[in-house]
């Protein structure tokens, strides 16, 4: 039997067809089918605009902020299995993932992500702008991506704290220190002072936003879980969701913009 | 097909709505009740009670407080405050004119202040720029900097000069401001001088108020902010709790509810709310082990962390009757999964094993040390280990290396067999005839073992000669002698069982029957000279004329057991001895072969090789110096940590009445350990081994605190009071002074003295009471005195006597007195006696005054010394302890002959006309006089 | 000399009027920013200026830091991208004056073509170009880790993450409330707030200068000078103390910057009238608080009057988008201003309420 | 047709049924979502302690006293009938100073800054004087020290009247 002849009747077998239901892609039907009919590239129209694949207008900056998010995701996950966030271990656990612990540089391709990943938003932010992609009917969603911009720079800013080294602990602090500064909810910010009934303050050190960010009067061992907890599960869940509306949008909107 | 159709409802609106409506409402309330149900807490309950009665207790200390002032002085103090006021307002325009004089000069300060921080960050920045200059060698610039520079510091100077001037303008003008309101301003400091206390309190109480801020603040939801009803806890990273491989700080919130534990004050409220009742030792912040650093579950044992629930805090009820309360008003049940119940209160000084665990004797833990008094009585810790306290300590019974030559063969038998009944005060155990070993066959099996362990003790045993002979003396001096010398501080006796009640002595055995059982001439060698018969006894010699040990002697064998005499034991069954032989060979083989081995064996062969397995299977060995035994361990088990074991280790057997804890367990063990067999059929070789005391409850329980203080917690070393080397010294010392029975007759540092209540009318006829005896008596002296004892108080009857101390055992005791009075050993051994000008004349003239010859009279006169020998003193006491003892003898020893000259404050002396009636002054020349008494005459 | 120059040159009170000043450059003459020509001739100079300055041990001690690597890439690419954003804009301008459109709109761009292969192939391609750059970075530069935590010490500086020392800039000039609450929350909600604000038709989908210049230029001066520029002058011109640090000058802990700054109030209470302080708290800020009011209150409705340009966009936008426009654009200027203020007064604050923790 | 005038006339039943559902659900959700918030409040904490009992005020003479500066890092100060806890670290660059009690100052060994008696800066490198913390007299007479409070001479709030003792 002949190569081909193995090609074709692999291709034959019931597992095959179950997987792929369409030929290969080589005519417009199949072209149609291979994105409609997987459930990742489905994000994809079947056909779009030219402009659209032009490296140059569009940039390909959310493609990369979103394949950089993944990629995170999974480098994250991969650390997870060393690291514990108590102020015992957190900085033995990422010293060991530097000496250690195979595949030394998953922490670098991490961390490097992460800054990577805050330029690409930015400079996707940037061409959005600049190719005026925000204007109707794109509004909302120019709004949903103000949001995970946001969330991207939080997402690196609870991720600053774990490897509890001083570059960590004092970086945090100078960022969680503004939250003491908050008008009325913290404990240093204008009105603090007058949310108090004699030995009753309403607004202390104990009980305002920073204490809620850390779980603590200082940046501690709470704060540590807290920003563990808030970087690997919480800020991660609702960037995923608001990934999925901000794509169904472009595709709602009239997908990747190109002039009217 | 064109008529597409709509797609319908399948449900009404209106229902829909309905349902919604419903399952909104099970919903909501489901809701209030989450937050009921995470708000409601019993603690807070106590909390809010806590309040009140902290209200009450202020309330009263505002009614004291209101007393306690002057209401005349305030009244006045008032009314002058008013006549100031007028005064102060005739002065209004002149105060509003120097207002503004220091308004205006403040403005110039302020300015000044602004100019001189500009011109201060000025001269810094270019004092910078200069020095970077000149560190680049950048001559032409640093030069112009320079002068830049200088020219910047004389301004900047010019300016704080200026501020200086301003600022003394200020102070003028605000001590004139202070001047003109003099009037009003000391008024109201007198005022508030009186009434500070009083307002304290009135804003204490304030701050008890139930007002709706109360309320806001304690507030469900709104609590987070500033609670005045929240948990409270101490958290001590030094006394871990055992998380299995992890030992984690311990958190105690107790003070959540307990709420005044550590206040003064609240000792008669009921609890929660009571004072802990030993502040100055616990809990207080002053005493040895403040709550802070101590916690509560660190000696009180429990669940220091949780706070929700009586019971799962492990509280533990202390008797049936507060079980039966607690049941019924916090639904107390037994804490079955909780590893370290809290302590019942009488067991609580069980908690300071933890930490103290190689002391002697605890002071202030008086069950505790009593339970290890009862447990050095009955040797325990021959078969178990139990912890640091217990090594190295001597073997419980006599020696039996030269047994045959005390006793005979028939009698050993006899008392092996039941001690008791031979002496009721037996504290060798009981081995048999108990309820587990009592049905024929067991008896037969028993018996046999009995012959073969004293025809092996006597085929081992040494032969002995005593060297001394007994010739008949007076039984009745004997009997004063014993209750003179001091044998009662070790020994009861028979005829005197007044005395040797009281003393409850324990060291040695309780003196019955001995006509039937030594030999008389062994007796009075053995009073004599213990260590000729075995060299490592504890029994001292009474240093006994031979006159006295024969009269001794007699009276000891007068005493006969008429009864035991006529027992005798049956002789060994040779088949049970064979059949027991054939068992215990066995083990690796089968019946039949082991039969045939032990076949093979000669008479004699069998017979000692069962007395030793006998001997191993009961452990005489731990108790009793056997040949053949050493290096062989104590039978019983490990009790190190008998205070953590989990209750499911513990056998119970069918005795269901014993309740499901640690304590009851032991206790109820200790009193018949052979109970867990009862009811059980269990072959020969697995009854039950551990003998019968015969202990009372009482001591049961004692030894039970004891043993439940051995617990497997570790405490990190931070968490121990520093045992430093000279606490270690003094450790080792007592534990010398607790092999040789020291604290029999002495009490030393307030610690037992068992003898002195025979001397309850008056003390000073017992031994002399050590009280930091390291500091009173000189090294060498001390040291010179236990290998070479003579009488320092002549008067006494009872003699200290000479202990076969080895040489370290001495060097031990001694650095151990040394350290418990915290003394260095070379610290002051004797002094120079150098005399001021008139300094001895006065000395003299006091030495007079004060009669001291009347008593210590020695060497002075014929007189009956009712003191010890003041020549003697200055080889042997420190002259710093002289001062003192001088100085108020009552507080080193109440009830002391030892008059005190020099008042209880010890300043102000009977004798007023020497020195100008300076009390220092006197000591010092009294002191120094004795001292020369002694060097005159050694010379 | 040259690098005393460059020091003194970037201090931001040189630095911040110079950026400005080649932003206006930048856009005024973008046509001619945007061609190759330029790029070509730029990219010419800078890799010798470049490797000057890497030649300096200071300044590549700096640089060379781990942490900074990303603001070096960050550096790049929005220097590239903002000249090909404004390359392509200038074209699209040229083809629009000519009548012919953006290029983004000719009908062979608005053709259709298959997802399968173009787009999807496009997008691996920019994967593994990702991940073979994210590895090879990774690869030369470690992960910074410094000594274990220690609550009890500060390091000096201590920097928030790059990507906020744009905020930590504006703590030197702003208290935190401001700094790092208002001004953030501001940025957020006004960056959410554009598409609502503008409602200019135009350049929807292309690039395009022209059509849109007021946009552009607001949002690029707000992007470039005000974030970026920050970013740049906290990561590498602050050191020990936030004190300010020429790229060649060595972080020497001991430097001192003449810094005493007076309020508002101070300088005209004490100095101007030499009367004191009052007690009263608003009666001693009063002035400050009336220029600050007036500054939110009265320059919008001013300018909608006064100049053509506010008339227009009043007119255009409506009232409600215009306030909101105004309020925003004051807000972002606002830090400028308090910047100048500080260099050429030693201005703490406009209004100094510390009783309050209220202060401008 | 008949459901539409079913519907009117229960326009009031059905009006009430829906605002019952909803206002109840959204009540519930609210109070869930108010209880997540409170959650994030733990009832206790386990940070270092950072008041402290410093016995009565007739325990300090005048001048400094400096028992506390190890344990707590404070000086207690006792001048003009004020008695205050000041910080021990200097506001330069946090080493901590000397009491130099023949001299009447505060002398910074690592940079030379110096201090007078009531923490105000005098000489040397720093920018502003030492920092005081709150203090306060307890009911039962004795002294609290709060370190979490902090008043700082250059805010103007050494005026404070909890920032100082009169004694």
């Amino acid at each position: 039997m002949s190569d081909k002849g193995i090609a074709k009747q692999v291709r034959e077998t019931q597992v095959w067809k179950s997987i792929f239901r369409h030929g290969p892609p080589d005519n417009s039907r199949n072209r149609a089918a291979v994105i409609a009919g997987n459930v990742f590239l489905h994000l994809h129209p079947i056909k779009l605009k030219k402009s659209g694949v032009q490296l140059g207008y569009t940039w390909c900056m959310g493609g990369l902020t979103f394949f950089i998010f993944l990629a995170l995701t999974v480098t994250g996950l991969l650390l997870m299995f060393y690291y514990r966030p108590t102020a015992e271990y957190a900085f033995n656990d990422i010293v060991a993932l530097r000496e250690h612990v195979p595949l030394g540089i998953m922490r670098e391709i991490h961390r490097w992500g992460a800054h990577a990943m805050v330029i690409t938003v930015w400079i996707h932010m940037f061409r959005v702008f600049m190719t005026g992609s925000y204007k109707p009917p794109r509004e909302f969603n120019w709004g949903v991506g103000v949001i995970l911009l946001v969330l991207t720079l939080l997402l690196s800013f609870t991720g600053y704290l774990l490897p509890w080294d001083q570059l960590a602990i004092w970086a945090i602090t100078v960022g969680s220190g503004m939250a003491k500064a908050t008008p009325f909810a913290g404990n240093a910010g204008p009105g603090a002072m007058l949310a108090r009934i004699g030995d009753f303050v309403m607004v202390s050190d104990k009980n305002d936003v920073r204490f809620q960010l850390l779980g603590g009067r200082f940046v501690g061992e709470p704060a540590l879980l807290r920003f563990y907890i808030l970087h690997c599960v919480f800020i991660p869940l609702v960037v995923g969701v608001l990934i999925a509306v901000h794509f169904w949008r472009v595709r709602k909107d009239g997908g990747i913009s190109a002039p009217l | 097909m064109s008529e597409s159709k709509e797609p319908g409802m399948a449900f009404q609106m209106t229902k829909l709505h309905k349902v919604m409506a419903v399952l909104s409402f099970i919903f909501f309330v489901t809701t209030v009740w989450v937050f009921l149900d995470d708000y409601i807490r019993p603690w807070k309950a106590i909390q809010v009670e806590a309040q009140q009665i902290k209200r009450r207790h202020t309330e009263e200390a505002i009614k004291a407080a209101k007393k306690e002032i002057d209401s005349k002085k305030l009244a006045e103090l008032q009314a002058n405050l008013g006549k100031g006021k007028d005064i102060v307002a005739s002065r209004k325009k002149e105060i509003s004119k120097t207002e503004d004089e220091l308004k205006a000069v403040l403005t110039k300060i302020k300015a000044q202040t602004i100019k001189n921080g500009t011109s201060n960050g000025d001269v810094s920045a270019i004092n910078f720029q200069y020095e970077t200059a000149q560190k680049e060698h950048n001559a032409k610039e640093a030069e112009k900097k320079l002068a830049e520079l200088l020219k910047l510091k004389a301004e900047f100077s010019q300016g704080k000069d200026n501020l200086k001037a301003y600022q003394a303008e200020e102070k003028i003008i605000r001590a004139k401001l202070a001047d003109l309101n003099k009037e009003v301003t000391d008024n109201e400091k007198a005022i508030k001088e009186i009434t500070t206390k009083l307002n304290l309190l009135e804003l204490a109480k304030k701050q008890t108020d139930m007002s709706l801020i109360f309320a806001i603040r304690n507030m469900p939801f709104l609590d987070y902010l500033d609670p005045t009803i929240k948990i409270q806890q101490i958290v001590i990273n030094n006394v871990t709790d055992d998380r299995y491989f992890r030992q984690v700080p311990k958190v105690d919130r107790c003070i959540t509810c307990h709420t005044f534990i550590d206040q003064p004050g609240y000792e008669k409220e009921k609890q929660p709310f009571r004072t802990h009742p030993k502040l100055d030792l616990m809990v207080g912040m002053e005493s040895s082990h403040p709550m802070k650093t101590t916690g509560c579950t660190s000696c009180h044992g429990g669940e220091g962390q949780r706070v929700n629930d009586f019971a799962s805090v492990a509280h533990m009820p202390d008797g049936e009757k507060q079980e039966k309360e607690w049941i019924q008003k916090y639904g107390w049940k037994e804490p079955h999964h909780v590893a370290s119940p809290m302590l019942k209160l009488s067991q609580t000084e069980a908690g300071c094993v933890k930490c103290h665990s190689g002391v002697e004797l605890i002071k202030g833990a008086t069950v505790l040390n009593e339970g290890r008094m009862a447990i050095e009585k009955y040797g325990c810790y021959g078969c178990h280990k139990m912890g640091e306290w217990a090594e190295n300590r001597r073997k419980p019974g006599p020696s039996l290396l030269k047994i045959a030559g005390k006793v005979d063969k028939e009698w050993f038998k006899s008392w092996v067999w039941e001690p008791r009944s031979f002496n009721k005060h037996s504290r060798m155990p009981a081995f048999f005839r108990q309820s587990n070993n009592s049905k024929p066959e067991f008896i037969r099996y028993n018996m046999a073992e009995v012959n073969a362990i004293a025809e092996y003790v006597y085929d081992k045993s040494k032969p002995y000669v005593p060297n001394e002979k007994f010739h008949a003396g007076n039984a009745e001096n004997g009997k004063k002698i014993i209750s003179q010398v001091g044998c009662l501080g070790c020994h009861g006796v028979d005829g005197l069982e007044d005395q040797s009640n009281k003393v409850k002595a324990y060291a040695g055995p309780w003196l019955t029957g001995l006509g039937s059982k030594v030999q008389p001439d062994w007796l009075v060698s053995w009073l004599k000279k213990p260590s000729h018969y075995q060299e490592d006894t504890i029994m001292p010699s009474m240093r006994l004329s031979d006159q006295e040990a024969n009269d001794i002697a007699t009276y000891l064998l007068s005493m006969r057991n008429k009864t035991f005499e006529a027992l005798t034991f049956s002789p060994l069954d040779t088949k049970a001895r064979d059949e027991l032989l054939a068992d215990y060979n066995s083990t690796f083989d089968t019946y039949e072969s082991a039969v045939k081995k032990v076949a093979k064996m000669s008479d004699r062969e069998k017979t000692l090789d069962l007395g030793k397995r006998s001997i191993g299977k009961y452990g005489c060995y731990s108790c009793h110096n056997l040949e053949g035994f050493d290096g062989y361990e104590g039978i019983g088990p490990n009790l190190t940590k008998e205070g953590s074991k989990p209750i499911t280790q513990f056998g119970y057997g069918l005795q269901h009445d014993v309740a499901q804890t640690r304590d009851a367990w032991i206790t109820a063990h200790l009193q018949r350990p052979s109970r867990w067999d009862e009811g059980i059929d269990k072959v020969f070789k697995d009854l039950n081994k551990m003998p019968n005391f015969y202990m009372s409850e009482a001591e049961a329980k004692k030894i039970t605190v004891a043993i439940l203080g051995q617990v497997a917690d570790v405490v990190p070393m931070e968490g121990i009071k520093k045992h430093d080397a000279g606490a270690a010294l003094y450790n080792q010392g007592m534990k010398v002074a607790g092999k040789y029975n020291c604290m029999g007759c002495h009490q030393i540092d307030g610690l037992r003295g068992d003898i002195l209540k025979m001397y309850a009318d008056d003390i000073n006829q017992g031994p002399p009471r050590l009280v930091n005896e390291g500091h009173r008596v000189q090294t060498k002296w001390m040291y010179h005195f236990f290998g070479n004892v003579q009488p320092i108080r002549p008067w006494l009857q009872i003699r200290m006597p000479s202990f076969n101390l080895s040489l370290e055992e001495k060097n031990k005791l001694i650095a151990g007195f040394q350290q418990g009075a915290h003394q260095g050993t070379f610290e002051e051994p004797e002094m120079e006696v150098v005399w001021e000008p008139g300094e001895k004349e006065g000395a003299a003239k006091l030495w007079s005054a004060y009669n001291c010859v009347s008593c210590h009279s020695i060497g002075f006169t014929k007189d009956t010394p009712l003191a010890p020998n003041l020549h003697l003193a200055s080889g042997r006491l420190r002259p710093s302890w002289i001062r003192k003892w001088l100085t108020n003898p009552q507080a080193i020893l109440p009830g002391t002959v030892m008059p005190s000259f020099f008042g209880e404050d010890g300043t102000t002396p009977t004798e007023p006309g020497v020195f100008g009636g300076d009390a220092k002054k006197q000591i010092n020349a009294l002191t120094k006089y004795v001292i020369e008494l002694g060097k005159n005459e050694k010379k | 000399m040259l690098r005393e120059l460059v020091n003194r040159l970037s201090d931001p009170i040189i630095s911040f009027p110079l950026a400005t000043f080649a932003f206006y450059l930048m856009l005024r003459y973008y046509k001619i920013f945007g061609t190759k020509k330029f790029a070509y001739w730029t990219v010419g100079i800078l890799i010798p200026v470049t490797t000057w300055f890497l030649a300096d041990p200071n300044f590549f001690s700096i640089i060379k830091t781990p942490d900074n690597i990303p603001i070096i890439i960050l550096l790049i690419s929005v220097g590239f991208f903002t000249w090909f954003a404004l390359h392509k804009a200038a074209i699209n301008d040229t083809r629009i004056e000519e009548g012919l459109g953006p290029i983004e709109a000719t009908p062979e761009n608005r053709e259709k073509v298959w997802s399968w292969p173009n787009l999807v192939y496009v997008e691996l391609f920019a994967i593994i170009a990702c991940t073979a750059f994210l590895i090879v970075w990774a690869i030369i530069f470690k992960a910074p880790l410094e000594e274990p935590a220690n609550p009890t010490w500060a390091p000096n500086p201590a920097k928030a993450p790059w990507y906020f020392l744009g905020l930590q800039e504006m703590l030197v000039y702003f208290d935190p409330w401001m700094a790092g609450v208002v001004l953030p929350g501001l940025i957020v909600g006004g960056l959410i707030a554009i598409p609502y604000i503008d409602t200019n038709p135009k350049g929807n989908g292309y690039f395009t200068f022209k059509e849109r210049a007021m946009a552009i230029t607001a949002f690029l001066y707000g992007w470039l000078v005000l974030w970026v520029y920050l970013i740049i002058v906290g990561v590498f011109l602050r050191g020990p103390n936030w004190t300010f640090y020429g790229p060649f000058e060595f972080w020497d802990f001991h430097k001192v910057v003449a810094s005493f700054n007076v309020n508002l109030s101070e300088i005209i209470w004490i100095k101007m009238l030499g009367i004191g302080l009052p007690k009263n708290l608003v009666m001693r800020e009063i002035f400050g608080i009336i220029l600050s009011l007036a500054y939110i209150i009265i320059i919008p409705p001013w300018f909608a009057k006064a100049t053509k340009v506010g008339r227009d966009l009043l007119k255009n936008v409506g009232s409600i988008r215009y306030y909101i426009f105004m309020f925003l654009i004051l807000m972002t200027m606002s830090l400028p201003i308090k910047m100048i203020l500080r260099w050429l007064f030693s201005l703490k604050y406009i209004v100094a309420l510390p009783e309050w923790e209220l202060n401008l | 047709m008949s459901s539409d005038s079913k519907q009117s006339l229960n326009r009031r039943e059905f009006f009430s049924y829906i605002t019952v559902g909803w206002v109840m659900f959204t009540a519930a959700v609210g109070g869930l979502l108010s209880l997540a918030f409170r959650f994030t409040y733990p009832n206790v904490n386990f940070e270092p302690e950072m008041e402290f009992l410093a016995g009565s005020p007739t325990d300090y003479p005048n001048g400094v006293d400096e028992r506390w500066k190890n344990g707590y890092g404070v000086w207690m100060v006792k001048q003009e009938g004020k008695l205050i806890a000041l910080s021990n670290i200097c506001t330069h660059l946090g080493c901590i100073p000397n009491w130099l009690p023949a001299e009447l100052k505060f002398k910074c060994p690592c940079h030379g800054s110096g201090y007078y008696m009531s923490g105000i800066n005098f000489e040397g490198p720093t920018p502003r004087p030492l920092e005081r913390f709150k203090i306060g007299l307890q009911p039962d007479g004795k002294i609290k020290v709060d370190k979490t409070k902090i008043y700082r001479w250059e805010k103007g709030e050494w005026d404070n009247p909890d920032s100082f003792l009169e004694v």
